[in-house]
């Protein structure tokens, strides 16, 4: 029986692949990411310029640190160095090092949907909750990472019904380029059942680990399209009792990602 | 020496300042998802059954834009995200009518609102940006046109400039002259104002013109029109007054779920004590009550 | 002999062409529309919108108001309501109702030039100061008024060297139409013999008044084009004492314009 | 509980900051016409003798730029006005490198500049201007193109991006993480750092960085390098600290003035003094004089 939950695990491997002195940016009530980007801020990002909502924040020497439940919480506003301000920084994406994304599908080549799915003649069966910044912050930001909470067959569909933010499109190799994207695109796809990145040559979403206690029949069964598989599959790197201390302690006190 | 002239006073009630709205008219929502909406201008509206308004949210609007939604004042929707987060994931009266086919939605991301914004502000027919290229926006949207650049012939996604009415905004002060001042964040609310013909901001507090210019450098913009609306972004937080009041928003998304799946009886009672029957503000504030609203506090 | 500058005078006539409750910016150096704003402010438009330097004052009280010798002057922050931010308001100037403008070159179309003089092959055998804000302010404020403390031949041309303002062009009845340019353009030009307005029709310069004491010979020799002239000419409507009080005792207490 | 990890200062002194020019560099200088150039290190680049920069000034510069213009290390200006008003209606060494064509001028007006600035810092090829139609502009700077907007096709100028390698701007105060705070206005700055690779800030005061988390809604950038230089903009003023220093304003334009109609013995002597002898910014303070420095005060 491990003794982390499944998004401690996730927090843990996402915040080992981000570095000191990178910027990044999380989006409205998406706690993983946010845990992650504070746990690599405390554990080796001191010079992280990190967002708290709508502040510039740096937590060198704050013992603990409060959730929000709401992006405008206004409470961070006793760690800010600066705000945001709309005018300029709304614009200036392309100089954000790391963002993080969701969907209400996720599709074999790392583009999403937050916009619906349409049927029965219409643009939506269901509307899903709107693009926020991911259409733009997918372009521009210089990788990002796609985040779910869930890993089913209706979330991971070979092709989004609607791209709202685009990850590498049908795959062609040089789409992004063609389109003068300043951001690289999808790094990895973190789910709760295994970590996937992408295929250099095809941009195909492959299978990097498995999460301990997952076999890859599982992730497959969750997938509704065919990922590359290699030959060998390491498991996900699990957390670390350092790693998880600081998380429960200082980062997630109440205990979300339990 | 000279005959007395004096400058005048930009503070109304807000009756006067509603009668400005116009069925169909395009209208801009301040604050941005769950913080500083001009609820009472919101409710106004809702209350005075306003038809056919195209309504620009705050980029990412929370149910302010729902309510709008709900009472049938909505023909069409600016916005890149209806809902309140944790409170209520998405707007349930905007999820039908997104359904159902009863509004039409201007296809967005926060950024492509935010230039729509400046093209309007700057006077300029579109604004140029990279987002959206290769997604299904433009498909959703027909108004976003691919262009090559000018000048380096990179591809790039033309916003339009969108004419605006009137933006109505909540801030913490404004003296009577509409010098709009913010404690916190005043996220894209300045940049609504330049764009919108005319500017209705709802304040916490008046103050006097002297404390304006104590720090003249805070002043985001000056409003066309000041209404006092203390807790005016209620049930929404404002930044050093007072927080999101939660109980309210669970009150708000139960009603509104269960008027979408058929059960009206939530929703009606919800709208007949929030909306309906309140005469202003004030009185939705007692509806409220002084011990909810004092226990919003800020930390 | 009057007991008023042409200095003074060209402020107060200008200062009554202004409206209560518009908005109106004034250039670097230029002490006559300063003063001319200031006046009307003081007189009849209480509600006008002014700037000075980088602010935006009212003087609704003050008694008396320092000259400021640079635009940046910091002082006047002692009145300020708001603090010019550049990101935004220098490019929302199609919602100024008034500017003011000088040149190196005044054209009989009302162009101007601040850039400079071609000759010998090259570019600049004299380089004038540049275009400061003049060239989007021409285009974008609703209108606005040459103002020039010289009136010479060499200053009134027939055409511009180089145009770094667009008045009205060649003359062409819808030029400004045609470029969708928001500005209806100069409405006004004020110089130390006389005022020029535009003629509807040909949108070329034309005698409005003279100032007391200068001849229609005076204007015709100092002016290197042929302005429109109307069968008769009214002379400049000179200060009252009212005006002059107010201009000598509030608006240029160090007597920059005597 | 882990291993100490501590955070960076960005503070370092002014010799260490200039290694990071080189020639050929294209650098923006901020502030506003008198007011708030980074002096020390202007003066700085004139003394190292740096060659075809490319010098953005600050919309309208005053003689700063002048003066790397007069030191020989100027290729191309981007300004739409060089000169200190009343105090030198022109820059002298501008006005005739322009005339013998020993400069490049990308010619322009203010709003043209803080629209190349807005492209650059928004990553995009161009921003859509309508000033400079029907001007000779788009002649003397044929890098401004016309163009028809994809939306109504009306005609525009497309002014283009350009690539800042380093801009260098004065503020108040900031913290050593590099947070920098205005008394006053910050006029162009903080666009001019979003536009370039790296901003070099010189302050006027280091401060804590509890101090700028005080307020931080004022914090306009942070700044990847700071420099501490009390009396920084000298002769230009700062905004809550000194006034244009009109005297030696006027002893440089005599100097310049009669350099460029041949007798080079003032200007020698100005240079010799203020730019080649001081070893650094205090050494060059000593050589205008506590008694000057503190006439200046504000008001």
């Amino acid at each position: 029986m491990a003794d982390y939950s499944v998004k401690e695990l996730m927090a843990c491997w996402l915040s080992r692949d981000l570095v000191d002195k990178e910027s990044s940016a999380v989006g409205a009530n998406f706690p993983i990411p946010r845990a992650a980007v504070l746990l690599a801020h405390f554990i080796h990002g001191p010079n992280m310029k990190i967002t708290m909502g709508s502040f510039s924040v740096n937590l060198e020497g704050v013992n603990q640190v409060m959730t929000s439940k709401y992006f405008t919480d206004f409470r961070p506003v006793r760690w800010a160095e600066s705000a945001a301000n709309f005018s300029f920084d709304l614009f200036t994406f392309h100089k954000l090092d790391v963002f993080f994304i969701s969907g209400i599908q996720i599709d074999a080549y790392g583009n999403t949907n937050l916009i619906g799915i349409p049927g029965n003649g219409k643009k939506f069966k269901f509307r899903g909750p709107g693009s926020i910044g991911t259409t733009t912050l997918a372009a521009l930001a210089r990788r990002y990472y796609i985040v779910t909470e869930h890993h089913t067959p209706r979330l991971f569909v070979e092709k989004c019904d609607y791209i709202s933010a685009l990850g590498f499109g049908d795959g062609a190799p040089d789409l992004r380029q063609r389109l003068c994207l300043p951001g690289k695109g999808p790094k990895y796809c973190v789910t709760p059942l295994c970590i996937f990145d992408f295929s250099p040559k095809t941009h195909r979403m492959r299978i990097c680990s498995l999460h301990p206690g997952i076999t890859l029949d599982q992730v497959m069964e969750n997938t509704a399209f065919e990922p590359e598989i290699p030959d060998t599959i390491p498991e996900t790197s699990p957390p670390k009792k350092m790693e998880l201390d600081i998380l429960r302690q200082r980062v997630d006190p109440e205990g979300l990602l339990r | 020496m000279t005959a007395k002239i004096k400058r005048d006073t930009v503070i109304i009630d807000e009756n006067t300042a509603l009668e400005h709205v116009k069925d169909g008219m395009t209208i801009a929502l301040g604050g941005f998802i769950t913080t500083q909406h001009s609820m009472s201008m919101i409710r106004g509206i809702a209350k005075r059954g306003f038809k056919n308004l195209t309504v620009i949210g705050s980029l990412s609007p929370a149910l302010d834009v729902d309510l709008l939604v709900g009472c049938g004042c909505v023909r069409r929707i600016v916005a890149a995200y209806v809902g309140a987060e944790a409170a209520a994931p998405m707007g349930p009266f905007f999820k039908k009518a997104a359904e159902k086919e009863e509004i039409d939605i201007w296809e967005s991301d926060e950024i492509i609102i935010a230039a729509m914004l400046k093209a309007t502000a700057f006077g300029l027919p579109f604004f140029p940006v990279r987002g959206g290229l290769g997604t299904d926006l433009p498909k959703l949207n027909p108004e976003l046109k691919t262009f090559h650049d000018p000048i380096n012939n990179e591809p790039l996604l033309a916003v339009p400039a969108m004419h605006i009415d009137i933006a109505f905004t909540h801030a913490s002060k404004a003296d009577q002259y509409g010098n709009t001042q913010y404690v916190g964040n005043s996220f894209i609310d300045s940049l609504m104002c330049r764009a919108a013909d005319m500017t209705i901001t709802t304040v916490e507090k008046i103050v006097s013109p002297e404390e304006i210019r104590r720090d003249p450098f805070k002043t985001e913009y000056q409003a066309d029109l000041i209404v006092r609306a203390p807790f005016g972004a209620h049930p929404y937080s404002c930044h050093g007054f007072y927080m999101e009041d939660e109980e309210h928003l669970a009150e708000y998304a139960t009603a509104a779920y269960s008027s979408i799946k058929g059960d009206q009886s939530s929703w009606e009672s919800y709208r007949t004590k929030y909306i309906e029957t309140p005469s202003d503000h004030l009185d939705y504030l007692e509806q409220i009550g002084i011990r909810k609203l004092f226990s919003l506090n800020e930390f």
